[in-house]
């Protein structure tokens, strides 16, 4: 048995950028299992601590909304096509954790070392930072900063950072508080 | 009215259709279309609405042209940077067809003045950025009873479908009950987006919207068009009007606007 | 080349992006596209792929603008009327994006030019309106090894796909081996379209040719897109190389550039 | 059994303006007979003399090109689908019958009549004018004028009479020379 389902783009990340997986279940929420243990933490992103689909989320069996048929319980087949599809908005990821912290060491090249980069920073992202070391001479600028905030926003800091030149390496794994 | 020799020729490709005709043309230049933001989705909406002749455009925006707009909002210019984003696409759509009238609402919409704004105009074009204008609009649209020309982007990947309250169609509510929870919405500044997609989105509600004006085709309501530019797929699904929705449904329980909490940023994607 | 401080302001909605980033976004400056026509097709393509930041775009049209292409060509503006479609496009693009060089052809292409003006970039959109264009670039960019992004539309109708010399997809000829006989062609009149018609096609090509550009998703090769805008549908075909193509398949018999008889009207859609 | 027949815009005229048709038959050859018995004139469209399909049209069963599989001799089976997919450019339509001739009464509204309408529309137009006929005084002007060209730029020509205010009355049926 074997269901094709359509990974939204929000989610692509733990299907290591797939679109579309291959999976089975006897019901939609079997598939969810399933899919769950075949890409992690991907339940949970889909249905809340009840079990029950979000309210922003939607489950189509063959371009049928799941809710207009027997919901988590309907049947599935062989052959099935399953979308999932969460509401998007342009300045908005679903399901993103908001309160991550992220701990890095930053480099900085010769001409920036004056430059208040990390007020620029907090001023253009919506990211608190936190200088938890730094070593700067005129020669070479080195810092240990924490970035808290959405794993989005912290992401666009890194690479903003990155732009400018900054030599960016992590100090440990994200901590989800 | 009478088409004027200048119009019969700007809008001849048009005219020469057999679903537009002189007719239809007509139909648009007395047609008043309102659209919710001139970024992302309403840069293209605009221009082409405006392009086809719909004789007055009201466009409402509260923000200012940013540099990083630029990317994929193409009714402004490097010119209109710092420049509120009403006038800037006021004066780029004026200087492409001087037919048709602008009306420009540089102003956030809230439930005190939208219903006021959408008495005016005979369908809507969402090209909000964020969940609680997209509530706004769905439900101002439901009360007001007005067509509502729906799109949303995020990265590679879009949504599309048109809203008509009392025709059998679902609204925004009837597929996504409930918007996101707000510790789960990051802040106002945008996720990245491939500047193309909200082209192809804004442009596909421009042609539902015209298609609705003239009164032509079969429209997106009741059916959901995903489109993922990254696979270039574009899945149809079934949306339906939900028995349940708390707005549109058999025992509502939203029977006038409602505080949409969560802070309001930009309105144009 | 590094991207300067406005450059990461400017692009950061594709910079943040993790399949684009600052190296895609170094990739697109450093990117040259030729666009046949600055028509129906050729607008909104060459304004998302400037926006986007493709480096160098080259424009190639023998046409002046006309009151009767505003209707669609939303490159262009009533100020235009009578300008070389190149000089006012190129205009539009600068305005909008000062990074990107443009290189304007005001010529018709012919088998003796279109090879030496094909040399010099990456890729190459075809916005053309009339088949000898289409014939001409299709064999062109086949012995020039280049990747063509098609688009073609009528009424409410268009197609789109990408051919790639050399990589297993077919050619336009694989799909329709021969052009319609001169005596079935009607004048270089346009027939009517619907204008946000060819929005939704140039914006299709636009996006796979960035989608080329940065080797991101999968392409339309091997694939036909279908669209309606009467019915709002999408539809996708198959489609093959031919070992029987008189271009590209096993016994070609088209060694060089032919005699494209029909006479080749405006360049763009 | 039942094929769906996706018609492509330029053979609409010819199915009413249907774009999904339902038809029959055992092979491709079959459903396109079948298909002319139902919408006059479609197969002539596709196929040249011989019956073999025009060179710029292609025939797609289930997505798949039939020159790839069994050309007219491709087999159907209940529920195919059907799409006809002719080559399409903005100037062009295929198929158009080139030289036709239409001849139409025209009554031209008070302030026209000094205005040279025919030869704008010889000028404006891809077609050849004659008049036929001619009755103008300070009130009323008519005309009975003879078009001949393709019956895109004939109509065209003709909707922009129309445009103008122009009255336009066919005189007689089309008849293709």
């Amino acid at each position: 048995m074997s269901i094709t389902v359509r990974i939204p783009q929000p989610l692509r990340k733990l299907t290591n950028g797939l679109s579309e997986v291959s999976s089975s279940g006897q019901t939609a929420k079997e598939l969810l299992g399933n899919l769950d243990q075949q890409y992690a933490g991907l339940k949970e992103r889909l249905c809340d601590e009840t079990g029950a689909l979000r309210r922003f989320v939607n489950i189509y069996v063959n371009d049928e909304d799941i809710r207009f048929l027997q919901d988590l319980d309907t049947p599935l087949k062989d052959g099935d096509l399953v979308s999932i599809v969460p509401a998007i908005a342009g300045g908005v990821e679903e399901n993103d954790p908001k309160n991550i912290t992220r701990k890095i060491y930053l480099t900085f090249p010769h001409k920036q070392i004056q430059e208040p980069i990390v007020w620029r920073l907090a001023k253009k992202f919506d990211v608190i930072t936190n200088i938890r070391g730094a070593s700067v001479s005129e020669e070479i600028g080195l810092m240990a900063l924490e970035l808290k905030g959405g794993t989005t926003d912290i992401e666009r800091a890194i690479s903003y950072l990155k732009e400018l030149g900054v030599k960016v390496e992590p100090i440990e794994k994200d901590v989800i508080e | 009215m009478k088409l004027t020799e200048q119009q019969v020729n700007r809008y001849s490709r048009h005219i020469v259709l057999p679903e537009i005709g002189g007719k239809g043309q007509r139909k648009l230049l007395e047609s008043r279309v309102l659209c919710i933001g001139a970024g992302g989705l309403g840069s293209p909406a605009l221009l082409y609405l405006a392009a086809a002749g719909v004789g007055t455009l009201g466009i409402v925006d509260s923000d200012n042209v940013d540099l990083s707009n630029l990317q994929r909002q193409i009714i402004h210019s490097a010119r209109s940077v710092n420049m509120a984003k009403t006038e800037s696409a006021k004066s780029t759509i004026q200087a492409l067809n001087p037919d048709v009238n602008v009306n420009i609402y540089q102003t956030r919409l809230t439930r005190d003045n939208v219903l006021d704004l959408l008495s005016d105009y005979d369908a809507v074009l969402d090209g909000s950025d964020n969940f609680p204008t997209r509530y706004l609009m769905n439900d101002a649209c439901f009360f007001a009873r007005k067509p509502l020309f729906f799109g949303s982007v995020f990265r590679f990947e879009g949504q599309a479908s048109v809203f008509m309250p009392g025709q059998n169609g679902p609204c925004y509510r009837c597929i996504y009950p409930e918007m996101p929870p707000a510790d789960l919405v990051p802040s106002c500044q945008e996720a990245g987006i491939l500047g193309a997609v909200p082209g192809i989105i804004g442009l596909i509600q421009a042609t539902e919207c015209l298609k609705f004006l003239l009164g032509i085709g079969s429209s997106l309501l009741g059916r959901l068009l995903i489109y993922d530019a990254l696979s270039m797929t574009f899945n149809m699904l079934t949306i339906r009007q939900d028995p349940n929705c708390l707005l549109c449904g058999k025992q509502p329980t939203i029977h006038q606007l409602q505080q949409y909490d969560q802070e309001v940023c930009e309105t144009g994607q």
